[in-house]
């Protein structure tokens, strides 16, 4: 008999209102094993994770911790059962300090209840040291830490449980490739000290470098499980999508000579110096940059949204210069942040979508239904949305469709210019092709995409033009011929370009 | 058309018992005073036998209107309304007219409709009487603290204006200092406080009412500044009747609602059995000082 | 302040899904429909129509209020302000007409004084980001003030017959503040639902950022709905003055909690961005309908208000039992 | 209402940072200490020690029931029964001294009873998710009930004489109410920093969810912060009774508003998780020098509300100006 696994999920079911999100799902990780979960959006994978976190109580099904059966309570039993987890959602308070966050409901004390704030800090700086946030006080304030910043803590504080289970879901979403790379060391070594590793990700290349075996789940099924050194990557789409995909990105189109977006001298003090460039109908402009080099800000410039803003943007020499503004002049922006800004939670799928274009197809204020059922139709089709019926909240979707939503929502306001900040984050292959073929098609209309991304691959594979930035200025232009990744890299990292 | 309010008088379920049912809509209860009104009125129908329904309007005249609204849905016999405001009731008055229940008023009178009666104290008067105990007190001359009760009630502005007749007529006396307090002891210590801060020389104190009255002497005593000033509040309720015995008060108005309360539900049942009944009632409103204060009664 | 774990929030029962949902869709009437039928059982008068007709005309001015205080929450906001407001455009309305000003224009002025208010609680909260709590706080004591130098602290009567019709006439024997009400809750349930205007309402409360970024103008709808806010107290105040043929400078007074208790007894979250303004009428309802048994039943005033107290709890408490979404 | 942009939260002034963000952190100390010096201006009176002891000895009465509503807010709930606790504790008190107990035994009587409705609202919104202004409204109409029944709506006269230092009586010559009042503020100041019940308050008030996830006993938590609420109703009805020496069924009427008005212009958000108590005692201040300066210079009381209301709306003007954060 061979020792018992780590963990074991057998036959696990969980049902949503209208959705069944978890079909007789099992999976198994070992000791020392980095286990890869995947599958589309709204597979079915945050579920199982959740399951296993104690955050929702599966309808059917068994765990196994070490070969003992067992019931998970709650959250915290979880924890004490050895399990902690990077939730996809974000999982922080905001105006509470990164020491305080981390150590949240485990504080070191004094004595009973009283902190003992010397050794948290201390401790706190010990795991920012880790992910290589050192140069972050424990002291800072979430609020005011950049969505890459925030994962990172996330991880620190799953480190800190030094539990046996370490689940991940979806932690490389909001990094950059160097974050990314300490990351998946971190996990390495993680499993040389013998824990288990679950790790979710729609990045494949990640699972070729760092796991041992994969699990592939399909809408809410189990579709099968394999070591990583018998499959490919197309392998691995395949089990997901259930058919072999084509080309990730399409063939790169020419843009025209017509100037659609014109940014003149804008800076905005203690943020923005200086920047200047234009952008072409049909031209997908690529924005590189390290994290805290300004590209959300520049888009929230493009934007109007920063009311003390100096220079000009134009649109067709439309001026820009608040969001209701922008919108009119035809800027669509897909921010990065789909909790805080790209979506209202709490209201449907329906008037997600429709949330832009209201203004345009209210005739006097009133809403004309089949105009809007038209909307929502087709681009639940097009980004094939997953959700059984468009008038639930938008809360319930998986992550991934949550970020479709936000997509189709300002896709379908026949943008002049789109705004797109790290658009593909969380989405899974197979959308991120769709999503790449209807960039095309936009530019092939003439419209111009200004793209914001982390993912080097889509940079590059997308981009006509790339803009790199560094502390809040643009540093070089490189043509879509000189871009490469070291060069992009040289500049973000505050190198020169030599005229 | 307009709104006619149908008693259900006929309904002969609803007459329980035989006993004469009085409706008594009071405009407050969140007022010693008026607790006492009620509880004289309750009283009295316990020794007569009288079915009482009694209604609080919270201060609010629409309320009260609602009371009586409700009041009149329950085949009462005789309305008792103590109003919030005069003008206001009036149109509470002319329901019940057009109900055909009679009705009649105590404390403050109606500006509209036809009472058959009204019970009640001049508070005009009320505040003249407050004015010359000071100026008798005082010799005509110092410098005075008014303390107002509230002012959107014509109760709390009719004594202002009758204390402050006198005070124009004495040229002599000077007003210091002119505050109001909501008939409230709390508010009354804490708007004194500040009050005996801004002026070392403080000769006489008038308060609406008795709670502020003793809300105005904590913080006078608690000044230190007992000795020096001559206070009078109005009502003659109990604890202010003590604190005249002990010396701490100069004096009050006695104004004994408790007997208010009484003579309501008596006229009641003389309405009730047709007979005859003034059509207005004027209470006496005594000063009370150390010299009559055993004499008082409050019960 | 949500309590329920994020865990409970997803526990479903399987079994008669429809029915239950049915039952959470529509607790607040049925909690409503058993408090009138208990009413029913414990005076007979409940029941009678002239009883009736006075419950809804009673209600009639905390729910105008109410309903404009549902947009103000809505927006995750609050109005503390309306009790005051009432009060001056009542002021108003009577010294206008007391000046001799016609009717129709006595009663603009009324309502403009009351717009007027408003939009100058949602500028405060709109230009300044200051939380609404405060500025209608500080807006409420600055109208109660007004209205008292203005009155003088005097109760100011009206004689214009006309205009006694408002509060106290009838149109096809339904009391006028009864109509009033339906067509000003029929007006919002209309453009909470098909404007948008009122869809905007629901995302500035759900997700404010998201709203701005969605090129919704935030500080002009925030401004328009403290001003209905405003205008609806306006509004009660012409029928309250109309009631009372007099205008009290107290008028008002403490109505604002009763308006927010109503809304939130409605369904309506704190929070923003849910809940309706059928929800609003039947809290109002609700209300009304405690007041006026426990009048009928002869309760001694001050064990009126504990078992007033109770009832709503107990309201609250079986309707928490019955949602699932428990906000 | 947070009404400005998410942008504008990031804008930083470079130059001159510190002495910025030193104004913004000390604002509201700044605009109070504004405020005393316009009042020292306006009244001589107003600097003189035994002033300023008035004025700190009346405003301990509301600040220490702000402390506790402080609390309450950092949860983002409310608590409107505040007052009616206060009047309830202060009856039984009075009730308890005149019925012979030992002094001892009367004030812990008074605690228990405001500790009870505390812990019971608590007990409403943890464990049911009922929203804590509706609970708390309930709780206040049934505790303004139960005061009248209990004292037949008369005030109850205390003479045990040795009660009577605690609201008067002074110690090293600083009256006790105020010693009292800087006690608890000691006391909450530690305790929100330096204790682990604290800091969950702020998780909890921050993100719920967060909280539960991290295994933080969430309902216990709620249930003892508005224990606490209730306790220092109750220790402020000691306070207030002591003064007038007698028990007022009316006591503590419509505190709740004052209360959380002295929170909000203390820079703590309605929407919980962020604030301090050391604000909120600033803002109970403002409030007390501002009805102290108006009563010294004998502002006429129909005016005294509008110049209240003003100031009140050009403080948090003011401090929303300096504020870059704003909520
Ligand atoms: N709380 C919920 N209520 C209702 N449905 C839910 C809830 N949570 C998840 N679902 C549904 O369950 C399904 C699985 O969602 P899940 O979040 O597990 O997907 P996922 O595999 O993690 O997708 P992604 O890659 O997009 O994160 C989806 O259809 C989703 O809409
Ligand atoms: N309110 C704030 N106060 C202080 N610092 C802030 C605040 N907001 C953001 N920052 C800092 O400003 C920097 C810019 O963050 P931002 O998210 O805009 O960067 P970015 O270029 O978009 O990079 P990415 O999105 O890839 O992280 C970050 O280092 C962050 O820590
Ligand atoms: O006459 C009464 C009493 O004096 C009371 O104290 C206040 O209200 C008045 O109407
Ligand atoms: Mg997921
Ligand atoms: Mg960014």
């Amino acid at each position: 008999m061979s020792t018992p696994a780590l963990l074991e999920m057998k036959q696990i079911s969980k049902e949503f209102p209208g959705v069944k999100a978890l079909d007789n799902v099992s999976i198994r990780v070992n000791q020392s094993e980095i286990l890869a979960l995947l599958g589309e959006n709204g597979a079915g994978k945050s579920t199982l994770m959740k399951v296993l976190a104690g955050v929702h109580q599966p309808n059917n099904g068994e765990i196994y911790i070490n070969g003992n059966q067992v019931t998970i309570q709650g959250p915290k039993h979880s924890q004490n059962l050895g399990i902690s987890i990077i939730y996809q959602e974000f999982n922080l308070i905001p105006h509470m300090s990164v020491a305080e966050n981390i150590f949240i409901g485990r504080e070191p004390r004094k004595t009973k209840g009283i902190l003992d704030r010397k050794q948290i800090k201390h401790e706190t700086r010990k795991w920012l040291d880790r992910v290589g946030l050192n140069k972050i006080s424990p002291d800072t304030l979430i609020a005011n830490l950049s969505v890459a910043e925030q994962q990172l803590v996330e991880i620190a504080k799953t480190l800190s449980f030094n539990s046996k289970i370490i689940i991940m879901d979806e932690p490389t979403a909001a990094l950059n490739d160097e974050e990314t790379n300490k990351l998946l060391t971190i996990m390495k070594e993680l499993k040389q000290q013998g824990m288990g590793v679950i790790f979710i990700t729609h990045r494949l290349e990640e699972v070729l470098v760092v796991a041992d075996s994969i699990a592939v789940l399909r809408d809410g099924k189990y579709i099968g499980s394999a070591l990583v050194k018998d499959v490919t990557k197309d392998d691995m789409v395949t089990m997901m999508v259930g058919r072999e995909l084509t080309e990730l990105f399409p063939v790169k189109g020419k843009p025209s000579e017509l100037v659609c977006l014109e940014v003149k001298d804008v800076s905005v003090p203690g943020i923005l110096e200086n920047i200047d460039f234009t952008a072409k109908k049909g031209e997908i402009l690529g924005i590189a940059g390290l994290m805290g080099s300004g590209r959300t800000e520049l888009s929230k410039a493009i934007f109007g949204m920063y009311s003390n803003m100096t220079g000009t943007v134009k649109v067709d020499s439309k001026l820009v210069k608040s969001p209701r503004g922008a919108i009119d002049a035809g800027i669509a922006l897909v921010t990065d942040d789909r909790k805080q800004e790209g979506l209202v939670l709490g209201l449907s799928v329906y008037e997600n979508l429709l949330l832009p274009t209201y203004r345009k197809i209210f005739r006097f204020g009133i809403q004309q239904k089949r105009k809007k059922d038209e909307i929502v139709n087709r681009w639940v089709n097009d980004l094939k949305i997953k959700v059984h019926d468009p008038k639930v909240e938008v809360r319930t979707l998986s992550g991934g469709n949550q970020q479709k939503v936000v997509l189709g929502k300002w896709l379908q306001m026949n943008p002049k210019v789109l705004i797109l900040n790290e658009p593909t984050r969380g989405i899974d292959v197979g959308a991120k092709a769709e999503i790449y073929q209807i960039m095309k098609r936009l530019t092939e209309d003439g419209i111009s995409i200004i793209m914001m991304s982390s993912e080097m691959p889509e940079l590059l594979g997308l981009s006509n033009r790339i803009l790199v930035m560094n502390e809040g200025r643009i540093t070089a232009e490189l043509s879509q011929n000189e871009a490469t990744q070291e060069k992009i890299f040289y500049y973000a990292s505050g190198g020169v370009m030599n005229a | 058309s307009m709104d006619k309010e149908t008693s259900t008088k006929t309904d002969p379920k609803a007459k329980d018992n035989g006993k004469l049912k009085v409706g008594l809509s009071m405009n407050t209860l969140n007022n010693p005073f008026f607790v006492a009104v009620k509880e004289g009125a309750e009283a009295q129908a316990k020794e007569d036998k009288v079915d009482l329904v009694i209604t609080d309007a919270q201060n609010d005249p629409g309320k009260q209107l609602s009371d009586v609204e409700n009041l009149l849905q329950q085949n009462i016999d005789v309305l008792v309304i103590d109003p919030t405001d005069s003008d206001a009731i009036a149109q509470a008055v002319k329901k019940a007219n057009d109900a055909d229940i009679p009705v009649f008023t105590i404390d403050r009178s109606s500006n509209g409709g036809e009472v058959i009666t009204h019970i009640g104290f001049d508070a005009l008067k009320s505040g003249n009487i407050a004015g010359t105990f000071l100026k008798d007190a005082l010799g005509g001359k110092g410098n005075i603290v008014e303390i107002q009760g509230i002012l959107g009630t014509n109760v709390g502005q009719l004594r202002s204006k009758g204390f402050n007749e006198i005070m124009d007529a004495n040229s002599g006396f000077k007003v210091v200092a002119r505050q109001a307090a909501n008939f409230d002891r709390g508010e009354a210590m804490k708007v004194m406080e500040d009050i005996l801060q801004a002026n070392p020389k403080i000769d006489g104190v008038y308060a609406a009412n008795d709670e502020m009255a003793l809300g105005a002497l904590a913080a006078i005593e608690a000044a230190g500044r007992l000795d020096e000033i001559t206070l009078i509040g109005c009502d003659a309720i109990d604890p202010s009747i003590e604190a005249i015995k002990a010396g701490k008060l100069e004096a009050t108005i006695a104004e004994p609602p408790f007997f208010l309360g009484k003579e309501a539900v008596i006229t009641a049942q003389k309405i009730s059995k047709k007979e005859s009944v003034e059509k207005e009632v004027i209470l006496d409103s005594t000063l009370v000082t150390k010299e009559n204060v055993n004499d008082v009664k409050t019960k | 302040m949500p309590s329920t774990t994020p865990v409970q929030k997803h526990v479903e029962n399987k079994a008669g899904f429809n029915w239950l949902s049915l039952i959470e869709k529509y607790r607040v009437l049925l909690i409503f429909i058993v408090l009138c039928v208990v009413a029913g059982f414990l005076s007979d008068v409940f029941f009678t129509m002239s009883n009736v007709m006075n419950v809804l005309r009673q209600v009639s001015i905390i729910a105008i209020i109410a309903s404009g205080m549902t947009l103000v929450i809505l927006l995750a906001g609050i109005d503390l302000s309306v009790g005051a407001v009432m009060a001056f455009s009542g002021a108003i309305l009577a010294g206008a007409l007391t000046a001799g000003w016609p009717l129709p224009l006595a009663l603009l002025a009324a309502l403009g004084v009351g717009l007027l208010f408003g939009l100058c609680n949602g500028f405060f909260v709109a230009r300044f980001g200051i939380p609404s709590f405060i500025v209608t706080l500080a807006i409420m004591v600055i109208a109660r003030g007004m209205t008292l130098v203005y009155t003088k602290g005097y109760p100011l009567v009206v004689s214009n017959e006309s205009y006694r019709f408002i509060g106290s006439g009838r149109i096809f024997g339904i009391p006028v503040p009864i109509i009033l009400m339906f067509v000003i809750f029929g007006i919002m349930y209309w453009m909470l639902k098909y404007t948008s205007f009122g869809r905007y309402i629901y995302a500035i409360g759900g997700n404010e950022e998201t709203a701005i970024l969605a090129g919704i103008n935030v500080k002009a709808i925030k401004i328009a709905v403290f001003g209905i806010a405003g205008l609806l107290s306006a509004l009660s105040a012409i029928i309250y003055t109309s009631r009372l043929m007099s205008a009290q400078p107290t008028a008002g007074n403490g109505i604002e909690l009763d308006a927010i208790a109503a809304v939130i007894i409605g369904g309506t979250s704190l929070a923003g961005g849910k809940g309706a303004v059928t929800g609003t009428l039947i809290g109002a309802l609700i209300m009304g309908v405690l007041d006026n048994v426990l009048n009928l039943m002869n309760v001694s005033p001050f064990y009126q208000s504990i078992a007033k107290g109770l009832v709503i709890l107990v309201a609250v408490l079986v309707d928490s039992k019955f949602s699932k979404i428990k906000k």
